[in-house]
Formats: C-alpha cells, structure tokens, sequence
C-alpha cells in the first residue's frame, strides 16, 4: 500500500529529525477526548489522534470472581480492530495483534490498580461485578496503542454501577454511584525507526517503524508495565530515555482524562 | 392516509426520527464510508475494493463478490453483546447483500471482492435499515459503478397505529409489527422486505406505502450526503492535499 | 450442473406459463406428509414435495428461561442441510442459507403465537420448557421452504410433553399430554423468474430464479411473517398478488397438517 | 454352535434384528445411496463423487480421497444431540472410511474425492455397522469400481448369551460386549473390528464366526437391495425418462 | 520423508523376518517408565520406547456426574501430539489421529475397569472426580498405541486423590490417598506389514505398514477392547494369533507397571 | 550493587535458579530442539524448518516466515490448563517470535517457514524465559543461520528486594514486579522487555542491569549445551550410526 519511495521519504526525514507532517519527533497530533459516547454503555470514551480513532464501552455484569480472588471483582479486556479501519478488513476471531494491544491496555490498568476490585464484591465468593473493557478501532492512522489506552482511562472515569436489586439482577437506568478508581493510569507509547525514538506515528510512519516500547504510567509518576513490541531491539539507554520522556508526556494526558 | 397522532417521542407516524443524519466520508481510511443516525441509532458503513479474492477459487468470473458484515458493538446493546457472528447478524448480512447487489454494478468488476463493514455502534431498532442505507451512500462515497442510491426505512404499527421508523419502545408494544423495507425509488423496486407480526393483507399495504415516503425521504438526504462529501473533496483539492 | 441450454429452454416455457413438468404456475407437485417419523423425538414429520425431503424432530429439554421473559417456555429452531442432500456436500457450521430457513421458519411460529409458550413454565424464572425444533434437509429438489415450514407444523402438532419427576428430570417414555398449541401457521413461499411469479419451483427451476417472497401465514388467515430472499426485486402489485395468492393455497395445507 | 434361547425381541440369538432392510437409491440427487434399517436403526448412506478436491494441495496423484462423515441427527436419540461432530463420530467416520478403502478402487480416480455421507437417522445399538453396510451399497450405486461388497454387523455377548446384531437394551446388560465387525466374504477378509467389555479369547472366537454368519446374510440382502434397483432403473430407461 | 527404496529395503527385510535394527518380529525396542514426573499432576508417567515419547498426566477435578450414572467418577481422555513430535508440526484442535488414539486407550482404561469410579463420588448425584487423562506425544518414532496405553497405566498407578475442605474445594498439596485401582490394563498391539505380523514398529517400519490390532489385556488374562486401524484387513486366524501373542507380552509390562 | 540476602529456597538475590540446565537435542524427530530447566520450570524448544509455506500465498518472497508456538500441557500448572490457545499464549508466542527475528536470518531463507514450538512441561514462572531461551539454542541446534544466540531471563521484585529469575512463590508477593527480558550480550541489544507491577525508574534500572548479567550466565550454559551437542553428534558420526 504505501510505496517504498514513501518510506525512503520518510526514512530521510526521520534522520533529519524532521516529519512529513511537520511535527517534531516528540509531538503528538491533535488528540480529541469525547466521553459518555455510547448511551447504552455503563462508561464510553471515543478518541481521536488525527484520523486515528478508537472508541471504548465499559460494560458491567454480575458474574463469579476468581476462584483464587473471591473477594475481587472481575476486569475483562477485549480489542477488536473494525474491518472498517484498515485495508487488511479482517473479520473473525481476534487476531495477535488484537490480542497483544487488548492485553497491554489490560495491563497498564490491571498493574496500576486502577480499579477499586475490593469494592465490585455483591456476594463475597459468589457474586461480584464483571467490567468488560471493550476496545473497538474504527480507524487506524496509527499509534493505536496510545488512542486505546487514552480512550480505556477515559471510559473507566465516567463508568456508573448499574442498580441491583434484592435477587442482585441490573436495575435497567439507574445506578449506585460511580466505580471507584484509585489512580489514573495512561500508557504511552514510544516508537524506533532507524535508531530514532519518535512518538505518535501516522499510519504511513509506522511502515518504516521497527519495534515500540509501551510504559505504563501513573499519577503518581510510577511505571506499572512495560511492553516491548515488534521485531526491533532496544538499548538500556533509550530504554530509560524512552521511559523519562514518556512519564512526562503522561502528564499532561493524565490530567485531561480526569476532567 | 395516517391519522396525525403523537408518539411517546413527539413525531407524527409518518414521520422520520429526529435526529435523522446522513454523513458520506467519516472514516478516514476506508475507500468509501458513511454514518447514518436514526434517533439513537447509529450505524457506520465503510467500504474496501474492488480487490483481489483470496482464495482464488472463490472468485467469479462474470462479476464481483459484494461481502457485507452486519454487527453489533459490544456496547451498543444493554445487555452486552457477546463478540463474533450470530445467527441474526448471518441472516441480516445475508439480505442486505443481497439487496445492495440489485444497485452495484458488480458485473462491472469481474473476479474482484467488495467488503462491505456495517457496525452498529448505537442500537435503539432500525439498525438493519439504517446500515443499508449507510451501505449505498459508503459505495457511492467509494466510486463503486451503481445504478442508483437504495434508501431503506422500517415501517410497522403499534398501539393500534401505522408507524414509519419505530423505535425500540414502539417494537416492545403488545400488538407491534415490525416491517424492514429498502426501495430504489426510481424504479419503484422493493429490494429488502422482512416482517414479524400479525397482520392483515390491508395493513401491509398502508405499511408499504409508508415506507415508500420515508424512504424517498432518506433518498433525499442519501443525496445531499454525497453531494456535500463532493463539495468538501472539491474544496479540498482546491487547496491541495 | 444445469446448463445454459436447459436454463434458457426453462426460462422459454416459463414467458409462456409453462414448466417442463406440466404444471401450472401455481401449481405444487405431490405433498405427501407423514407423522412420528422418530421415536426418539417428542414428535417428528417427514414432508416430501416431489423428490424434496425434509424430515423434522422436535426436541424438548428442561431449561432455564430467557431472562427478560422468565414466564415463557424457550424455541430454538436449527436447520442443518445434510450433505447428501445436494451435489455442494459440505459438512460444517451451519452456512447463511441454512441460517436464513431456519430463522424464516422460526419467525412464522414464533410470530403466529403457533405454541403457547406461557403453559411450557415448570419453576417460574427458573425452569422451563426448551424446545428444539430440528430441520434436516434430506434431499434438495428445490423449494425447501415449503417443505420445512409444513415440516416443522406438522412436527408441533404431534409434540407430546414429557413426564417429570419430582427433580424435575424427564421420565424416560412417559408423557404430559400434547404440546399445547394457540395456532396453526405454514409459511409458503412465491418464487420469481423473468417477471414471472410461480410456486413450487423444482431444483432446475431454481437455478433461474431471481428471487423469492415467503409469507407466513395463520389459520385464521393472519400474515404473520414476510421475507422477500435473493436478490431480485418485487413491485408493490407484485407483493400484494403473491400475498393473497398464498393466503389462499396455504388454507389446504393448514387444513391437511393438523389432521 | 449357538444354544437357541429367546431373546427379548423373540430372536434366536444368531438371527439379524427384524425387520433389517436394505433399499438402494434413496436419495434422488446424490450419484449413489442406500437406506439400512435394523430393528429400530435406521442409518441413510449417500455418495457424491469422484470429484475435484478442493483445495487442490491436498489431492493425492495416485488415488482417490476417500472421506467418510458419519453423523447422529439431534433426533435420533432420546436425549437430544448436539448438532456438530465429536469425538465418537470422528472416530466412526475414520474406521469406516479405513474399512471401505479395502474394497473401494481409489487407484482408479486419481486426484479426485469421493464423499460418503452417513445419516443416523435413528439410533438403537449397532449404527456404525448399518452405515457401513448402507455405504458400500451407496457406493455400487453410484457406478464406483469396486472388489466387492462389504457387509457389516455387530456381534457380542449379553446375559450370558453371544448373540448377533445387539439393541440398545441388550447392549446395557451388566455383562455386555459389543463386536462392531465387517467383512469381505469373498476373500474373508476382516476390515472393521472394534470390541468393548471382558471377554476371553474362546468368546471372541465364538463372537467372530457369529458375525461372519450374520455378515453373509447382510451381503445377500446388499446384492439384492442392488438388483432391485437395477431393476427399477432398467424398467424406468424403458420407459423413457 | 522416507524413500521409496528405504520402504523397499524395509519390506523384504520383513519378508526374510527381520529388522533393520536386528530385532526379532515380536521384539520389543528398550522400554523406560518413569513414574511422577509432573509436580503438578496429581500422578505422572514418562514412557520410552526407544526414541518415541509420551507422557502423561492425570489431573484431578470436582465435577459433575452423567446424568445416567450419577453415582459415578468420570474419565476424560485426550490425547495430542505436539507439533515437536514429527515432521507433520501441525497445532490446533486434535485431528482424527489424536483421537482415534485417545479413544482406544481409554477404552482399554475404561472397558477393564480399572478405576473404581464409585469410590469418586463426592456428593451422590451433584459432586464426584473428573479424572484427565492426558496424553501427549513428545517424539514420533513409531508405536504410540503401546507407548500411550503404558504410560496412562503407569500414571494412574500413582494418582492421588486431593484433599477437599468442607466447600469441596481442593486443599493445594495434601491428599486423601490413593486413586483406587481395581485392575491393571495394558493395550498392545500387532502391526501388519505385506501380510507379516510384528510388533513395535519405528518411525520408517511404519511406513510400510497395512494396518494395526490393538488388543487391551487385563491382568487375570482377560481381554477388554479392540480396535483394528488403518486401512488393511485381517483374516480369523491372524487376529486369534495377535491376540495370543498379545496377552503374553502384556504379562511383563503389567508388572513392571504396578512396580 | 544487590545485597546478599537470602531467598527462600536459599539463593542470592543474583542467582539463577538451581538446577539450571539446557540440553540440545532432546527431541529425536525434530530438525533441532532444546530442553532449559529453571528450578521446577521446565521447557522444551523443537525447531521444523526451513520448509514449504501452505497455502502459498501467506509466503514471504524476501524471507522465512519464523512462526512459535508457545503452549502450556495440561499438567504444567496445579489448575488444569484447558487444552489449546488462549490470549495469554497468542502474546507470548508473538513477543517471543519477534525477538527471535532479531536473531535469526531469515533472509536466508525467502518463501519458507520455520516452526519453533515451545512446550512448558512444567511452569513456576519465568516459562517464557525459558521457552525462548531454549528456542535459540533449538534453532542453531537445528543448522538454522543465526547471528548470536539470545539468553532469556527475568528480574523482578519481591519483598522489597530486585531479585534474578523470579520463581512462582516470589512472583505472588505483595509488592511483585515481574519482568522478562531477552538480551543479546555481544551486541547490547534487549529484544523482548516487558513488565508488570509498580516501580520507578531507578529500579527499572536495577533489574535490567541484573537481567544483563543473569542473560550473560545463561549464554555460556547456552554455548556449553551446543558444543556438548556437537561432540556428542561427533562421537556418533566416529561410529557410523
């Protein structure tokens, strides 16, 4: 799809520290946060990094906890990639990349303790709250991993408990209150091409792209995961300096998702 | 011919949901697309070929395979949807297939795939028929040789009443009957006719002839769609991409 | 398999109102309909339109009900065509021309208020009757829909509930009484070809046809159901013809299956 | 050699279920068939082919594909099955397309597939030997070269007793063993053999020439079931089709 | 994978009655077991056959009964072979080899009764031991049958049963005792080659092979299953033979199994 | 730089588990293959390959295709794993999979693929680590082309301590930071990272640093199973097999 004189194009660029777009290597696109998208879910987020877009739905069950947690609730991520956001319009049963950015978002929120599980119990051992975390890209120009998890902390922020009640089924419309999160957590993402550490690449960017590195970020500036993809390898060094840059540029987004 | 009695939501029974939305080219990468919004339905449709059909043995020689993918989001449902293909999803995919081939030009695309991707990304009734008719403005949108724009709208009665266009609290009355209809208003062709509930021969009628305005309605607004879509590409390569 | 010759001779016949086999437009080959079929099944029907054979086997289950109806019995209708029916022989998950018979089928009962779902409750919200409705394809010769849908009534009306034991587990060999039944539906279908509306298609005959319109229909001369398949079109005067026109031809079999 | 005590079903225990029926040509559209009714089983057999294999990476140049399914309908059990295959029908398709290889001339039909579909429509005991006695039937039907027929039946022991061609109900005895078996009686050749329960080597002895008894009489009523059937096809060419 | 003329040179060896390897038809390759060979498996076997390999594990859960033998333990045996056993690598859900092999060896296991299944009821009718068995086929080089029947034999020798708290849960790393044992079963088999009967093939001799009989022995001589495979066929007296010198063989393994 | 406190099962906060062993050419039928056992974890690698890619048209004109398959048998862990994929397993054998790539030289081989399975025979963490481990070392086993081989291992934490190759009992502490990383010592270069639990930065540091030197360790017992693979295949070449 794209040609390889594109990607020589970019490759240039890349070395000159320049972009196609004219941003810097360590700015982001204009990144829009929209919340309470989705009038049946118990929280939704959609967000758009340029033309990249992805939605999430928060949708919460009774369901059983862990046989090993009974005294937590349950957090299932899921990811599908719409056939409708890229030319591969894959339909089907989710493929390894699906699986690998569902569970990388999944971990970010999951390590960092976003969720209050202790507080989702309804009958300790038996019952508990189910909270579907349900990723959907609509379209990929790129930097999905940071449109998904932006969108996941965002839907997280606005989900409400759903009523119970007295045989502990879903009261339809109304609600306990809101789910309680202790921390906010955004992973973001930095990408390598040719020895060069830049982040939020376009669709055509990611072409030339050799591996990414995903740092789990939290309010408190703690890093809750790390995930290394693609067939490229790093150095400690710009593993740390990835990282050191990618706290800071957290910030700014951890603020903008509490809103 | 339809007496002028509110509904729970204000509108006259021959009348169109409110909002009612049509919008040619919302994603970015696809070869065409459309939004369309019925109320609080909302459906998106994107389109991708001609292209090659993988495995080859597949292919027809005569004529382009036209695929569509009817689903539902997760999250577009109260209760959660489960991920993957169901039963009624197969069959929805299945009409709305085969009604879009009745307005593509497939013959003019021999040994080729055309991927049709229609989500429902809000469901409140109607999404079958809001797919279809976002499914021609995205195939238009995308350049694909047509004959003509296929609207399509539900018809149906509740509480007594012919309705156009019900919505998920009119489908729950006792006495509902739902009727999904698609119509090439040039031609006068029903493409797509489904229905569920009891019904005299005398009642279908009203409800064809009401689903036939609302879909020249639709028709309508299928129309300036796309014409709005060409005029900001126009304007667009003014400026040079 | 059917050639051009033969298709273009059918078509022929068919602007003149004529078919190969010397019936009339609206005219079915030989029904033949036969009861408790299966032993095994809690009732069963053979129908054969011609060389078409389509055997049906209800099935009835302790379940639990659907959660937003837990005061109604479940029906689950399932059409498989048996490879050896035609020459495309495939084994598998049930492909979209299964899928749309058995939901067309379905719908006609389901939407008819053929069963009297209310009577089939054993424990309210928790136990009630689930009901199989098995369609097999045993043999294609063309206008299956017909067959199925006089199948699967004629299957109902013979539906004998079985007996309970106190664990609410079946008895094996002894019965309630009949599966109560509100209403008699068969749906029929008409079929169109150059323009030319006719009933009862053989297998050769399908493979001209542009499109088909099944209509359910009561015993007390209700519509219950509309599917217009395939991909031709139909005019409004075309759906209103073939609507009273099967309303009438459908009153003998309505008559012929509850006997 | 076996003691003449009555069964439930009034049977001598080396006599076939009654009544055991053997009907070629079934089902109209397939190229062969066969219907094989014993006692309450009622097993159909349907052959298509030698045809094309698709994918073609996975013809063999020398032979033809031999691919049996075997499969219960959900009906023909009490408790109702689960539409789809598992591992018990897995395993039947296989036995019984191993057996059939041995008299079927594969080498005839190099890089083509031959498709055998065998319906259980109903179940009491001994279904995978009816569908392989309905299956070489079928495949005669169909015109497919073969060596020779190969008719099948169940021996085993119950109460006791070695009988032949065990129901349902003698197959839950305390003491029950099933023999599935078949048989080329031409050259005596054993090419299915199953057996479940506790036996010693003189019962299976007993058990095996039980059911090559059992199994000649299946193949007289398999020649017959074709002769028939020629029969019928010579007075309908007659006719005149 | 294997020439022609490697088959060829097989095939009259087996006519002159000898082995590539020197053995003697009814000779066996050296035979290892080893025994609790999984931490994690509540009994464990490792069987070699020479070069081939297979293990086995028994895992032990509270289940559920059949509905028709509700005073009884349930068996559930799968069998797969790794993609590393052989040239074929292929994953995915178990083909029609891996379950032939499943099927026949818990047959054997199943048919001699040797698990006293009442003993693995927990609460009459609602609670008993699902028993796995597991069997997996680390290296292909030939007679699986045998190498699979043993090892499963072997594991269950030294399962033990875990010990449940008062919610019938399972108490990690305590047990109630032995897996009660009511007989020792060893399926061999007899392979056919150009009409000679021998026993344990490798991975080539089986290259040449027609068909197998796989006979399940019992320790008081008694034989419980049999299955002849693949596409050969036998004659009377070839079976009655292969029978004879099957029950001999197994006499050793039984013993060395129970050790 | 990590104080000398013991752990539980006595070793230094900068040992490896004992036993620590990798052993090439296990697997007799496979092209190549290698056993790593870390304390109760236990891994095997078996490479097929380089070979025809079916269907065709998944191949790769400019390289080998290097496909893993990481799989846990039901017994490897006290809850029975249900047999088959599950997400977990799609991850690691993709992560795993894409360092490899980084290591092996797949432009050698263009239109093929390469099949490594990795099977955890028995797991109390750091299996991943150990699968790719014993995945290099099953490549250059199997006469696959490669530039270096790649120790595995992971760092962590647990009570408060930066630990080297976590066991099962370390990883469920309160305060447990789990990370796996792949490491190829003669270029620097770290080919699989990732990580779970909350730290910052300066013990990030501290646990790569620490994986650093336990990857070193690892390559030289990597280096020793190869060459006393090589003699030993040596010794049998002497004899003549």
């Amino acid at each position: 799809m794209i040609t390889q004189t594109t990607k020589d194009y970019l490759v240039r660029l890349l070395k000159k520290e320049e972009r196609r777009d004219g941003r810097k290597l360590d700015e982001f696109r204009k990144v829009m946060i929209e919340k309470d998208i989705g009038e049946n879910a118990e929280g939704s987020a959609r967000v758009r990094i340029g033309n990249t877009e992805v939605i999430v739905g928060i949708k919460m069950q009774v369901g059983e906890p862990y046989p090993d947690k009974p005294d937590e609730g349950v957090m299932i991520t899921m990811c599908e990639f719409l056939p409708m956001a890229s030319s591969s319009f894959e339909a089907g049963p989710p493929g390894e990349d699906e699986i690998e950015l569902g569970r990388v978002i999944d971990r970010g929120i999951r390590e960092g303790k976003v969720i209050d599980t202790k507080k989702l119990v309804i009958v300790p051992g038996e019952k508990v709250w189910t909270i579907f975390v349900d990723i959907y890209v609509v379209n990929d120009d790129g930097n999905l991993y940071d449109a998904a998890a932006i969108a996941a902390m965002a839907a997280l922020t606005v989900t409400k408990i759903p009523k119970l009640d007295e045989n502990h089924e879903i009261i339809e419309g109304e609600y306990e209150g809101k789910l309680p999160l202790n921390h906010t957590v955004i992973s973001l993402t930095a990408y390598k091409a040719e020895n060069v550490i830049f982040l939020d690449p376009t669709h055509q960017e990611e072409s030339i792209i050799d591996s990414r590195l995903t740092v789990g970020v939290r309010e408190d500036g703690k890093i809750v995961s790390l995930q290394k993809g693609m067939e490229g390898s790093w150095t400690e060094e710009e593993i740390i300096k990835s990282i050191e840059m990618l706290q800071k540029k957290a910030k700014p987004f951890i603020k903008q998702v509490v809103k | 011919m339809v007496k002028k009695i509110k509904r729970s939501d204000g509108r006259a029974p021959d009348e169109l949901r409110k909002p009612y939305i049509i919008k040619a080219g919302v994603v970015k990468r696809a070869q065409g697309s459309a939004l369309v919004q019925s109320g609080k339905t909302i459906v998106i449709a994107a389109v991708y070929g001609p292209k090659k059909v993988i495995p080859k043995h597949l292919e027809d020689r005569d004529k382009a395979i036209l695929r569509c993918r009817y689903n539902m989001i997760t999250f577009s449902v109260k209760d959660r949807k489960k991920p993957g293909p169901d039963k009624r999803s197969v069959e929805i995919s299945k009409v709305i297939a085969n009604a879009l081939s009745r307005v593509v030009m497939l013959e003019e695309y021999p040994r080729t795939l055309i991927d049709v991707d229609l989500e429902v990304i809000q469901a409140d009734a109607g999404t079958r028929v809001a797919a279809l008719t976002a499914a021609s403005v995205a195939l238009a949108d995308a350049g694909i040789a047509m004959k003509d724009l296929m609207p399509a709208v539900a018809a149906g009665r509740a509480n007594g009443q012919i309705l156009l266009d019900l919505t998920k609290e009119e489908e729950d009355a006792e006495d509902a009957v739902d009727m999904p209809f698609a119509y090439i208003p040039s031609t006068g062709e029903i493409t797509l006719l489904q229905m569920d509930g009891i019904v005299d021969l005398n009642e279908i009628k009203k409800m064809i002839d009401l689903a036939k305005k609302g879909a020249q309605q639709i028709y309508e607004l299928q129309v300036k769609a796309l014409k709005e879509r060409y005029a900001a590409l126009a304007t667009l390569s003014e400026v040079v991409k």
